[in-house]
């Protein structure tokens, strides 16, 4: 296998393990975000045949720049296919995706995802985005990959609201209630890695990210958490993994503090996009894709 | 061809006429107090609700998919009364504020809110498009999405015994799109990806869309597979270069980040939403004023920076 | 890339790979004695329907919307267990006494037949492509297609409380369809009016395509908008050039009605289709030497008159 | 008004009578066959902006050459739009048709048209076509044009089969069924002019084509026929229509024994559709329509 990267920072070590979620081959239904630093890790690593659905309507599209949402120009770039949403989700309605990548503020034991509201649906203490695509994703790709940021009240017995579905109220719940997906197979977040019991549908420790104590994740999770009898510390990303994130996302828009950076630096984010022609080409170039 | 005011007498049909005018004269006509106002994100019809903020036409109920920044400004403004929605927020700029100080504390005014999936809300415009009262989905079922939204009828599929969720069709009254090009008579062509603008515009009892560029009815005729919208549903074309400014519009120019973020900087406060809107909305009388406020030059190096990733028919290497 | 046999281990989704193959690979390959063929319209697969004659694989059971004369050459070698339809007949070639022998006397074999109407038919494969049980539809109401027809049902629609049919989802094994351009990964592109191609490659297992040229995959990237069908849906693209003759191919080459209107005369009866079928379809090894047998000339001479009237990306005056 | 044609065949003059039936302005989704001459005929002449659908996906072709079925590539040429069936019947199923023509083997006073089969449907003895778009078009046009042969048995009691609704039982009986289009509004055969009364929905004679017999009438039709009491000869058409007709079908593939002439003989065929190019184009320039 390839070398481990000496310096990596914490995005970057849960854009590797995402990337590793994601098999060659497969069609993925990816957002913006993180996810999509995974994905194309994925594609220029170990996946050069991973082909990614926008939600807007796009498809395999091979972009030498940041795409920066999801009704993006950037996901026309090469594309072999632009139309209409209801197009790639009717494809994932019926089966086609293999993989989607969903986020929330609030996950439980089953995976269940809130993005909808904390507190009260009427009266919310906060109100947050709501579902867009994350419950289409949720429930009907094959299976899901959920990254979140793991903090004192997001992991807890009962979300406030269930936005997304992960396998409901446990075993043969999906099904009962008519859903075709797959329901999550991981959770990464920025402590560790998570997944499902396979008869149980609860979620237990797989991986604890290095540095990060076993005690801290409990004390993050609000119900008693499982933990595999063979915990491991999750995977470092490797050189060419960090390389390719880093050649992508160079102002760390996603990874890091990028946002912050560009906020009002028009200049800045021109030549941001304007460098990475020539970078991503060679890039593409090398890995033999143009 | 002239503008003459386009009325619906002979049919549901829109008239073959010349239909394009000023974003203030489409606004006027077409969208009033009250109204059901659907709006695309892809792209975003920036410089036409730039212009519905301008003429300050309220109590709206906006229909949305998924979007960002462009329906908080209605929302930001107090015009708007109901939003039917899967997804208001920022996107890569981040916690739309906006939303969540009229989801919160009814700031500057109560908004009722109606949550659909982004698919079920688009599978509600494809039923109004189709004529049917509503569309199967396997989405938002087993969730909370449902619990509280009356509107999404779980029933059982007669063919399986399984259930699925039906959503309602929607039918706005006035559908607000931008598009890269179409003719003066209104055939309209989307470029790349186009999220729902196609069924929208079907839905839609009245249909303005801003476009990039107004070709000849020959270069429509040309390649008739890429005419999204057919003149028949169209009531007004409006000429609004960079009109989906600061989101992007594909092959033209990409999203302006700097800009957006920014934007959802100052929006963070109600006092900063408030001054951003008085100068660059009601500061500007038209969206060329807009354009010139935001600089010319500045759109035009999006657009330069665009083309050199990608043109339309050709694939740049 | 080299030929590859396609598997669906991986998912539903077909592999990025060359899928370049013969009619005669393709067919073998994926349409099975017994299974559940569709086969598109617009434009005709005459050369895949005749590699099947040849291959002779047998109780197929069909689904199409609308076919003209192309079904019929299966129903007239009584290849054809059942037909799911809408229209089965000749069109401008007139009445189709292949159909009628079939239907009527159950020669050369019974068969079975399924009735909706042409968008009642073509919502099936609708549904199918976008993983629903069902569609909802206006059509057909009151009317016998539905007595005669007990998997359309009619339902109650929850919201207004009025009557509204459904028609169920239709899912081949196999999708036959013609198309103008592909390239060798599959990603298909229909120019012009396409009927149903979209959705029935969705809706299908296997899909194979006959095309008329093959293009690279740079020229399919140039205008992504126009591909009708990416390559997860597709198995196999066959190259067959005046692969749909007798009836049109878009921009191509148009309906050759002299020949059409000799063949409806040569099958009104069963000698005269037998004949035919002997001569044009088994005297045949493939699609190439069809063609010579029609005689290259003639298509040559179908494609200039053609293009006198269109080309894609002209408008010709 | 210009001047009648001073010699006319009986087709010419129900493609005339159809054409009449078509209004400036009007969406209409026509099939083939005569109803597309009369829908020509109609745009050459007082309706230069009433606009065709076809059924397999194309809008406002403007051709010049005969188009020969409704999924021909001729009806590409000049289109301002091209794409699916569903679209265009999507658009006539949510009211934007107001007009469309069909036909059929059997006809009742209601208006319901059988173009599926005589006798048993099980047992046949004549098998038709099928539905095709017409149940579409009978079923969500806001009114439709029936053309038809009217001999013998056409003119029945009661269809073998009811293939494309009329007004099914009569009055109230379309809303009851949940059909969205008004139903019939003219039949026009090669005897006369038919409509349907307001109150009873009952077909009634209205006009007569000029020679034709009432009782000749009377005896073709099943049912005692109400007759109009201004019952009119048909208006024949003009010298103009007659032209229109005769430049688009010069064989009289439509209107008269074109596909006799044609058929076998690629020669006349292909001159028929070339010959048509400088015709047609002189046309439409002299219409001001290019």
């Amino acid at each position: 296998m390839a070398e481990y990267a000496k310096d990596y920072t914490l995005p970057e070590l849960m854009a590797a393990t995402v990337a590793r979620e994601f098999k060659d081959g497969e069609i993925a239904f990816i957002g913006v975000g993180m996810p999509l630093i995974a994905a194309s890790v994925a594609k220029f690593t170990h996946a050069p045949n991973f082909n990614i659905m926008v939600e807007f309507g796009a498809f395999a599209y091979s972009p030498r720049r940041l795409p920066l949402c999801v009704d993006c120009a950037v996901n026309c770039e090469r594309a072999y296919w632009t139309g209409t949403l209801r197009d790639v989700m009717s494809a994932q309605q019926a089966g086609f995706v293999d993989v989607a990548c969903i986020s929330g503020a609030q996950i439980d034991k089953y995976g269940n995802l809130n993005s909808t509201c904390i507190g009260d649906y009427y009266k919310p203490k906060v109100r947050l985005a709501g579902s867009g695509g994350a419950n289409d994703l949720a429930s009907s790709a094959k299976r899901t990959v959920i990254m979140m940021r793991q903090e004192g009240r997001r992991f807890v017995n009962k979300c406030d609201y269930i936005t997304s579905p992960g396998y409901l109220d446990g075993p043969g719940a999906r099904e009962k209630a008519g859903l075709p997906g797959g329901g999550p197979a991981a959770v990464i977040t920025t402590m560790g890695v998570f997944r499902f019991d396979e008869e149980t549908k609860e979620m237990y420790l797989e991986k604890i990210h290095p540095g990060v104590k076993l005690e801290d994740i409990k004390a993050s999770v609000q119900w008693d958490l499982a933990v595999s009898p063979n915990l491991e510390v999750t995977e470092p990303p490797t050189e060419e993994q960090v390389l390719v994130m880093r050649t992508l996302d160079p102002v760390m828009v996603y990874l890091g503090n990028g946002r912050d950076v560009l906020a009002g630096d028009f200049e800045r984010f021109i030549k941001m996009f304007e460098d990475s022609y020539p970078v991503m080409t060679e890039l593409l170039k090398k890995k033999g894709m143009i | 061809m002239k503008f003459e005011p386009v009325t619906g007498d002979k049919g549901k049909a829109k008239p073959l006429a010349n239909k394009v005018m000023t974003a203030k004269e489409a606004v006027s006509t077409f969208i009033k107090e009250g109204c059901y106002l659907g709006i695309n994100v892809s792209a975003a019809p920036a410089a036409l609700i730039w212009e519905i903020v301008r003429q300050r036409i309220g109590n709206l109920r906006v229909v949305i998919t998924s979007q960002i920044g462009m329906s908080s400004v209605l929302l930001g403004c107090g015009l708007v009364s109901k939003l039917e929605m899967a997804y208001n927020w920022g996107g890569i700029e981040g916690e739309d504020r906006v939303f969540r100080r009229a989801a919160e504390h009814g700031v500057p005014r109560p908004v009722e809110l109606e949550e659909y999936s982004n698919f079920g809300a688009a599978l509600r415009w494809q039923a109004g498009a189709m004529g049917v009262p509503f569309m199967p989905t396997k989405s938002q079922l087993g969730t909370d999405i449902i619990k509280y939204n009356p509107k999404i009828k779980v029933i059982e599929d007669p063919y399986n015994g399984e259930p699925i969720a039906l959503v309602p069709a929607s039918n706005p009254d006035v559908a607000i799109i931008h598009a890269q090009r179409a003719d003066e008579i209104g055939n309209v062509q989307c470029l790349g990806l186009y999220g729902n603008s196609d069924v929208l515009a079907r839905a839609a009892r009245h249909v303005i869309v801003s476009v990039e560029e107004i070709v000849t009815q020959g270069e429509i005729r040309r390649m008739p597979n890429l005419t999204t919208i057919p003149y028949i549903y169209v009531d007004a074309i409006v000429h609004a270069p960079f009109g989906a400014h600061w989101r992007e519009s594909n092959y033209y120019y990409h999203h302006d980040l700097a800009y957006g973020l920014e934007v959802y900087k100052q929006w963070a406060t109600k006092e900063g939403f408030d001054a951003w809107v008085e100068k660059y909305i009601y500061g500007t009388k038209d969206w060329d004023e807009y354009c010139k406020m935001v600089g010319y030059d500045r759109l035009y190096r999006l657009m330069q920076s665009e083309h050199r990733f990608q043109k339309y028919g050709e694939v740049r290497w």
